[in-house]
């Protein structure tokens, strides 16, 4: 049997972090690999919404949010809960979940432009309530500081990297795993045949606002678990303004990039994605400011400052020529193609 | 202040800023009527017009005051319409066969190039185009038209300012509606709206048309950021992120794909920003715009005065 | 007038229209028949430039038009009354028909007075909605409105559809007088009876291909034709 | 009985009446075919029978119930929850800092556990000071949009088409809807998918159940596609297949819902005489296995030969019902489908 793209990117990096022993530089690569890990799982969470189920979601980036805040809220010491970090992530996924169907209950009949503004609008309001609410979310300071995860009795500490390495990437194989038994189960079908033709598959039984609210909710969910790993990495909730418009187009672009409805193509989108956004991005900058190139005044030689940019035309150009994403599901491949001659 | 002079006084803000709305909210609509893509860029090209008018303003500093508000209200549109069509020429055109998400994706792509633009052009090194503040920081527009009172010594105030906005939009969205019903344009422009092919098969040619659309609608865009510009002397590169999210709630509250709808909604929004910052919390007032889009789209879902949607099977 | 010759056309992977050819000569009425699904309205389409035309020629007046922009078409001489009627439904009546002399400037006005001569009904409504007309009113209004065009090809795409019998009678009647005024005609109907007595020639369509060409006197008389339509 | 009573069925769409007060009975185990000039209102009357569409007038029942979701004691519960959740999420948003004060920092000392009870008495007097604005009003108005907001939504989505087609009504499309870029086999095992008992949890988690019913639904899907022979083409995308491939496809997918009736919008629409003389043997097959058939049809030596009654629509109207032979020489019928004879005099 053939080994699945997503599997062997699994594996590979599996063994990242054994390769550091002996290579230094490798060690490099594995501490980039981590927030890609986080992103993955964003990913993944939106990929459900967009890529199987064609619903487009600008707003994953408030389910982060509150992910994030709910995990610190529920293990931060200035609040009465301190949780650990196991059962403080379950309660963060659950609160996802629910936040998912809060959100999804109302507008999840709307047609699907109007529904991407809302999620828009919401992504917007999570931030601006997070802001507002500083009584309970320290408004942009933050909630911090967090205890570190535990497994078995090992304490995580800032300074270690491989433990962290391997947390990130046991919960992304676990979100791999349920996202393809899913995919290739009579819920993924559902999720497709809606995608594809959402009145036909209504008069086939599949009832389309169950099939999508499940969607919302586990896309949801998903998030809210990469946010609340992202707050145990960081130590700290991280201000509202972290989860801005900007992040949720990131993984917008990592679906896209990479390729709608494929497990294997988001992981490849959140490497291509992410990596050149840290990658390329500061390795740049280290190039310039060594060559005393930047200065403070002027905005155009500061790399970050293209970002928008870059995101911006990643879009527009795969859209135009390439929507398909680099490693395409076979299915939304021929989709998005509907005027080319059927290949022979 | 009694009670009702605030209330009064809120009414006034809040129809000066729900016609700015409104103007940027035809554009919306009219896009969306005719190839039925929301715009996402809208917005950002709203502020690239304010940053167009801060250096038109700077580079004319010197003539007197008319002159000046002549050349705003004929350059500024004249450059957001022009990027708007040649957007649509570059990106959407192409994609007009497509499934519905690959124009909204690439409108968000365009929305995130205006941004960095937007960011880029306040950042320009010359002094009049930045005022010598960093690239991100709000840009202080000049005041060129008085703050006075015209209503004397009352405590309500009505400005200059909320008079140059009436006498801006409302002979704006009047000549709008006639351009649209009475000229040759703009009956091609319906037509292409109501039936795209039907509309090819009389041999007007659509996608002529559907420029012609975003030109118009980045021309109103261009006129809604002099006069935002002039009425809140200030502007900064993510304000139309925010303008678009009002804008686009007043399309669809007024029910998106109608013209006076559009207004009607812009109108809405605006009142209801005013009286939220009075009445309830200012920092609240957007989580309100928010809650009254889900519950148009919850109980009315083609808006006040749109027509129903009905599926083809 | 029109020739197609060896059309190949469709939409997605499949091809709908397999190498159809035929021709339409100046001042005939020339109907095209066949089952619902057979690609009648498909090989309307191709020739007003709709659907792209992946293979074969279609020449108009001499001149290759296959895949000409849809409003060049026009320009030529070409007009299409759609299947459905597809009227736009928002605007007036008058307003339907300026659009459909959109390509021209001279003399709009004796052309709307001609064109409500011939559709005295829509005389008193010309400043009603068109989505407000009846069946067969709409059908007349899309009929004046291609006319408007000054057409020196006319296709008709079902212009039966939907109407009821006395209706499909006086329509039958105007597309008769259109044709003496000098019009030449491509009529797609289901409607085989009404089609053949005023058309001089038919084709039958049949998946996508010809599969008869006769006068229009022969089918009526053609076993074949009166089985597929009458049921044998 | 019969299976399937369209009742005065009227459709109007804004001035356009598409039909108009049609009556039909579908006795079971009969073909019956529906015919009629083209826009005569035939797949109208298909579209309010599978629930696309909400008739102007009159109703659709089958099997003795109605195509639509009754108002019953859950939905009334469900509104109810549904209001008073929002009540609670209203009142939590008005007061949410204020709460959390009395309730969670008001309580709390460094590094100490919650402690419940005096969290209980702060909750409790919190309210009884701040009832009149903060707890009333959001309560009220929570209530009533959370009522109006579930009663719109619902009242929207009772009549629809999965409903019927939970019923045991399946259909197939005028221009074929199949799911494209699925597989053959993908398809019919949506079809199948309703009358699965696999729930989302049995999917993620792999358990036994779904093992055992994917290994079911498959031997079964391979076995109706057999009956419509398509087996070869199971690892195909539908959207590969031939024409007529697509449209017993499109078959063989409403069968896998395993329906007491079957709808066929103009399944020899675009089949050459061969593949239209097939499909009749399958439409009788069809009935064999126990499943009631409606058709829509123009290809008349389909529709002659194999139905047991047939019904004629015209302008929206029935306009006659009978067997073929009695419709076939019914003046009317000759008149409104095959036109005027005499048309040109």
């Amino acid at each position: 049997m053939k080994l699945r793209f997503h599997w062997a990117f699994l594996l590979v990096a599996a063994l990242v972090p054994v390769v550091g022993l002996f290579v230094p530089a490798a060690r490099s690569l594995g501490e980039l690999l981590r927030p890609i890990f986080i992103m993955a799982i964003l990913a993944l969470g939106l990929n459900i919404l967009t890529g199987f189920t064609g619903i487009l979601n600008l707003g994953v980036a408030a389910f982060m949010a509150l992910g994030a805040y709910a995990y610190a809220i529920l293990t931060c010491d200035i609040y009465p809960f301190q949780f650990g970090f196991w059962p403080a992530v379950m309660l963060t996924v659950l609160v996802g979940l629910l936040a998912g169907l809060m959100l999804g209950l109302p507008t999840i009949r709307l047609r699907g432009d109007y529904l991407a503004i809302v999620t828009l609008g919401f992504g917007e309001i999570v931030q601006d309530s997070l802001k507002n609410m500083d009584v309970i979310t320290k408004g942009t300071q933050g909630i911090n500081p967090l205890p570190g995860p535990t497994f078995a009795g090992y304490m995580f500490r800032s300074e270690t990297y491989a433990p962290w390495y391997y947390l990130f990437l046991g919960f992304l194989a676990l979100v791999v795993l349920l996202n393809r038994n899913l995919q290739r189960s009579r819920v993924g079908r559902a999720w497709i045949a809606i995608r594809e033709d959402e009145l036909a598959a209504s008069c086939m039984g599949v009832n389309p606002m169950k099939m999508k609210l499940l969607a919302f909710s586990l896309g949801a969910a998903q998030c809210s678990l990469a946010g609340a790993l992202w707050a145990s990495f960081l130590g700290s909730s991280g201000e509202p303004g972290n989860y801005d418009f900007q992040v949720s187009i990131i993984a917008l672009c990592i679906v896209i990039v990479g390729g709608m409805g494929n497990i294997a193509g988001v992981l490849l989108g959140a490497l291509v994605v992410v990596g050149c956004n840290s990658l390329v991005l500061e390795t740049f900058t280290n190039f310039l400011k060594a060559h005393e190139l930047i200065s403070s005044t002027n905005v155009y030689t500061a790399p970050g400052n293209w970002k928008y940019m870059l995101f911006g035309l990643a879009l527009i150009l795969m859209m135009r020529f390439k929507p398909e994403g680099l490693l395409p599901s076979r299915q939304v491949k021929a989709e998005l193609h509907p005027h080319e001659p059927p290949p022979s | 202040m009694t009670g009702w002079e605030v209330f009064l006084q809120q009414l006034i803000i809040g129809l000066s800023n729900g016609m700015i709305i409104a103007l940027i909210a035809l554009g919306y609509t009219m896009v969306y009527g005719i190839i039925e893509l929301i715009n996402f860029a809208h917005g950002d090209l709203f502020m690239l017009g304010c940053f167009a008018a801060l250096t038109v303003v700077s580079l004319t500093g010197d003539l007197p005051v008319w002159l000046v508000l002549l050349l705003l209200l004929v350059l500024t549109p004249v450059f957001c319409g022009g990027l708007n069509w040649l957007v649509d020429r570059l990106a959407y055109r192409h994609l007009r066969d497509a499934t519905k998400l690959a124009p909204l994706v690439s409108a968000i792509g365009v929305s995130f190039v205006f941004l960095n633009l937007g960011l880029f052009w306040g950042g320009l090194p010359l002094k009049v185009f930045g005022f010598g503040k960093a690239a991100a920081a709000p840009k202080d527009f000049p005041t060129l038209v008085s703050n006075a009172n015209l209503l004397g010594n009352s405590n309500v105030e009505f400005t200059t300012k909320d008079l140059l906005v009436l006498v801006i939009t409302v002979p704006l969205m009047v000549g709008l509606t006639l351009f649209v019903k009475q000229t040759r344009a703009g009956k091609a422009m319906r037509a292409v709206a109501q039936d795209r092919l039907a509309a090819q098969l009389m041999g007007i040619d659509a996608n002529r048309v559907i420029g012609q659309t975003f030109l118009l609608g980045g021309g109103l865009a261009g006129v809604a950021s002099v006069v935002a510009a002039l009425y809140n002397n200030t502007i900064y590169f993510q304000m139309g992120y925010r303008a678009g999210m009002d804008a686009f709630t007043a399309a669809v509250l007024g029910g998106i794909g109608s013209l006076p709808g559009a207004v009607l909604g812009g109108l809405c929004i605006g009142l209801a920003r005013a009286l939220s910052d009075q009445y309830i919390a200012t920092r609240w007032t957007n989580v309100m715009v928010f809650a009254i889009l889900i519950l148009v789209l919850v109980f009315r879902p083609s808006g006040l005065l749109g027509a129903k949607h009905r599926e083809k099977v | 007038m029109l020739a197609l010759e060896n059309i190949h056309a469709g939409y997605g992977p499949i091809d709908v229209l397999k190498g159809i050819t035929l021709r339409v000569n100046e001042g005939e009425i020339v109907t095209v028949l066949g089952a619902n699904g057979a690609g009648k309205s498909t090989t309307l389409m191709t020739i007003a430039g709709v659907n792209p035309c992946r293979q074969g020629m279609i020449t108009f007046a001499g001149e290759p038009i296959a895949n000409l922009p849809v409003h060049e078409i026009v320009r030529l001489g070409i007009s299409q009354v759609p299947e459905g009627r597809r009227i736009f439904p928002r605007l007036t009546i008058r307003e339907n028909l300026e659009l459909g002399a959109f390509q021209r400037n001279d003399d709009i006005a004796g052309d709307l007075e001609r064109a409500l001569d011939l559709f005295p009904i829509l005389r008193e409504r010309t400043g009603q909605l068109g989505g407000t007309l009846s069946g067969g009113e709409q059908q007349m209004l899309a009929i004046a409105r291609a006319l408007m065009a000054r057409p020196k090809l006319l296709l008709l795409d079902e212009p039966s559809l939907g109407l009821a019998p006395l209706m499909v009678v006086k329509i039958f009647e105007i597309i008769r007088a259109i044709n003496q005024q000098g019009t030449t005609i491509l009529l797609v109907e289901q409607n085989a009876n009404m089609a053949l007595h005023i058309a001089q020639r038919g084709y039958v369509l049949e998946t996508g291909r010809i599969v008869l060409e006769d006068s229009a006197a022969n089918l009526i008389n053609n076993e074949q034709v009166r089985k597929s339509y009458l049921g044998g | 009985m019969s299976l399937l009573q369209v009742d005065k069925l009227t459709m109007r769409f804004g001035g356009l009446v598409a039909v108009d007060a049609v009556t039909l009975e579908i006795p079971p185990g009969e073909i019956v075919s529906l015919i009629g000039p083209n826009g005569a209102g035939k797949t109208t009357v298909f579209n309010a029978i599978t629930g696309i569409y909400e008739p102007s007038a009159g109703g659709v029942r089958f099997a003795g119930h109605e195509t639509r979701s009754e108002f019953c004691g859950s939905v009334a519960v469900l509104l109810l929850l549904t209001g008073f959740l929002t009540a609670g999420a209203l009142i939590l948003l008005c007061n949410i800092e204020s709460l959390w004060e009395v309730v969670i920092t008001g309580n709390y000392q460094y590094r100490q556990v919650f402690q419940w009870k005096p969290a209980n008495i702060a909750f409790t007097t919190y309210f009884s000071e701040n009832s009149g604005t903060r707890l009333i009003l959001p309560a009220v108005l929570g209530l009533f949009l959370g009522l109006a907001g579930a009663w719109a939504v619902w009242q929207r989505s009772r009549r629809a088409p999965e409903v019927a087609a939970h019923a045991g009504i399946a259909r197939t499309f005028q221009n074929i809807r199949l799911f494209n870029q699925m597989t053959v086999l993908d398809n019919v095992l949506l079809g199948m998918d309703t009358r699965l008992q696999t729930r989302f949890w049995h999917a993620a988690l792999r358990l036994p159940l779904f093992w055992r019913e994917r290994r079911e639904a498959t031997s079964k899907a391979i076995e109706i596609l057999r009956f419509v022979d398509l087996d070869r083409e199971v690892n195909q995308l539908a959207e590969n297949l031939s024409y007529g491939h697509q449209r017993r496809l499109e078959i063989a997918r409403a069968l896998a819902m395993q329906p007491k009736l079957i709808l066929l919008d103009e399944p020899a629409a675009g089949l050459n005489p061969a593949e239209s003389q097939a499909l009749m043997e399958l439409i009788r097959q069809i009935r064999e296995r126990g499943i009631t058939v409606l058709l829509i049809e123009h290809d008349m030596q389909v529709v002659m030969g194999i139905s047991d009654r047939i019904a004629v629509l015209d302008y929206g109207e029935k306009i006659a019902e009978g067997t073929p032979a009695e419709v076939r020489a019914n003046p009317a019928v000759i008149e409104a489908y095959l036109g005027k004879s005499d048309a040109s005099t």
